[in-house]
């Protein structure tokens, strides 16, 4: 195919064909959509009616960490297997030798990085009555680490693999290993003990934004991390140029 | 008073979602997609502040906004180098112990 | 509701739409990336006249969240993009 | 009404660009920008769907819910595809590489 394909407004025999079906199928979802009644019974009454059970404030808080608590709990896994699978695939591309850094850049991040850690914690403690949550303040803490890594610090090649494994599945083993207890002792997955649904909720949001954090930077470092190359550098580093 | 405005609000948002996300799918400038995704995302967190969701919002401003902008950037980066042929290509097999070896790309 | 607020909304919302243009247009791939960092500003201003507007104080959180991630994909491209390859007409011959 | 029914258009729409582009081009940046835009046409389906306007109700909560976890598993999912991309690009023109020349290879792993 030539370069400037998708430039050309002509398309081939089977691209237009395509393209109709595209439009039947986008026509026909829409005449769905536009039959479905405006006034369906939702679930917000249902939710609104156990909300005082649940522990927490926030409807959304408690369908996620409460209601369908393990929908949840599979799908911390699922970003987990996420980081399995770019860790199988590659090792990531980290700065081949110390580049500068300017000075702008680094007050920029001495700034930014403290707030985003305390924004992100307010945010988890915000979740149990307010919007937030461990989704949301671990996305500010994998912003945060993603600053840290765009940075290209020299120690950032230094960082012990072990910890951060550790942290990775903090946040899943805390999850299913709170679900197993209430299974012990409740009897149902996830069926918290009554008057201890709250902190429950907070120490498992605590832990899944950390995992969720650490998660997000890793997948953007875009590889495992390179546990061969840091045992050889700290005598090939300090007499420079003797490792060639 | 506020409807009218409103729903001028909803019509405008939402014809600047599409026509951002029919030219971030037919440009052929790959950065210049990137970038409108970027504001794609931006608008999205107002969409969803717009439909009373601002735990999405949140999701949408930390993830959508912040985070997959940088993602696509080095991505397009990383791919750049493979094609201009800076980049080592036995990167994963021999890093090891040549790591010191290889010239910095520049 | 405030409906003053709304209109000013509104109006912030036209001006994303036509700063829009300059992605297109940008000649430089700095210019493009200059322009996701203004609509996340804007985004900022919209953000607070709605949460007067729709009576809502969780969207100062989404405006702080806004405020705090601008800067990351304008620091990656500088580090990442701008830094390789930049600083000449720029376009990705993909 | 009239406002789910906008929103739920834009999303539909959003959908049917973004599968579109997904077939149609073959650029795999592309591709992945094509996938995350029908993800994000689907979860305004799944959010205006769930809206009320303000003073009629409060909003349901469980699509909500949905739709947060799907944002984050969508840019995981992204990240990953975005590494898998880098990667095949890698090997296969290590591979090509062994065999041809570099200025054709680079041209062909464009297209």
């Amino acid at each position: 195919m030539p370069k400037t394909r998708n430039r050309h407004k002509r398309l081939d025999g089977f691209q237009r064909l395509f393209l109709l079906l595209v439009v039947c199928l986008i026509t026909l979802l829409g005449c769905i959509l536009s039959t479905i009644p405006n006034s369906a019974p939702g679930l917000a009454d249902a939710v609104a009616r156990l909300q005082e059970r649940s522990g927490v404030k926030s409807p959304v808080t408690a369908v996620l960490l409460n209601f369908r608590a393990y929908d949840t709990m599979l799908e911390v896994v699922v970003l987990l297997l996420a980081v399995i699978g770019s860790w199988s695939l590659t090792k990531s591309p980290l700065p081949e030798q110390d580049t500068d850094i300017s000075p702008v850049q680094m007050g920029v991040v001495r700034l930014l990085a403290p707030v985003m850690c305390l924004v992100a914690a307010y945010l988890v403690w915000q979740g149990s009555h307010l919007a937030g949550g461990a989704f949301q303040g671990g996305a500010i803490l994998g912003a945060a680490g993603v600053l840290i890594l765009v940075s290209d610090f020299p120690w950032i090649r230094t960082i012990p693999a072990l910890p951060l494994r550790i942290g990775l599945v903090l946040g899943p083993l805390f999850f299913v290993g709170i679900a197993l207890c209430c299974l012990f002792f409740t009897g149902k997955l996830l069926g918290y003990p009554e008057g201890t649904a709250g902190w429950l909720i907070l120490l498992i949001e605590a832990a899944c934004a950390l995992s969720i954090g650490i998660t997000l930077a890793s997948l953007f470092a875009g590889g495992r991390p390179d546990n061969t190359m840091k045992k050889i550098q700290p005598p090939a580093k300090h007499p420079p140029g003797k490792s060639l | 008073m506020i409807y009218p405005i409103l729903t001028l609000f909803d019509i405008l948002l939402a014809l600047t979602l599409l026509w951002l996300g029919w030219h971030l799918l037919s440009t052929e400038d790959i950065f210049k997609a990137v970038v409108l995704f970027i504001s794609f995302g931006l608008l999205m967190a107002l969409t969803w502040v717009r439909m009373r969701a601002p735990d999405v919002a949140l999701a949408e401003a930390a993830l959508g906004a912040g985070l997959t902008g940088p993602l696509f950037l080095s991505a397009l980066r990383r791919m750049n180098r493979v094609l201009k042929g800076e980049r080592r290509l036995d990167s994963d097999e021999n890093r090891g112990e040549d790591h010191a070896k290889n010239p910095k790309p520049t | 509701m405030n409906w003053l607020h709304t209109l000013f909304a509104l109006i912030l919302l036209l001006t994303i739409a036509v700063g829009v243009i300059r992605i297109f247009k940008g000649p430089t791939a700095a210019d493009r990336m200059m322009t996701a960092q203004l609509f996340g500003t804007s985004g900022v201003a919209i953000l607070l006249l709605l949460s007067t507007g729709m009576n809502n104080l969780v969207l100062l959180d989404v405006a702080l969240v806004f405020a705090l991630l601008a800067a990351l994909a304008t620091l990656t491209f500088i580090r990442r993009t701008w830094h390789d390859s930049g600083r000449r007409k720029h376009d990705y011959p993909l | 009404m009239i406002t789910t029914l906008l929103y739920s258009m834009t999303g539909l729409i959003l959908f049917g660009m973004g599968l579109f582009t997904l077939i149609v081009h073959s650029h795999p940046l592309r591709k992945i920008l094509a996938v995350n835009v029908m993800s994000t046409g689907v979860f305004l389906i799944l959010i205006a769907t769930a809206y009320t306007p303000l003073g009629q109700g409060e909003v349901d909560p469980v699509p909500h819910a949905m739709v947060l976890t799907g944002i984050v598993v969508s840019v995981s999912v992204t990240a990953l595809a975005l590494i898998l991309a880098c990667r095949v690009q890698e090997t296969s023109n290590l591979d090509l590489l062994k065999k041809k020349t570099v200025p054709e290879t680079a041209k062909e792993s464009t297209t």
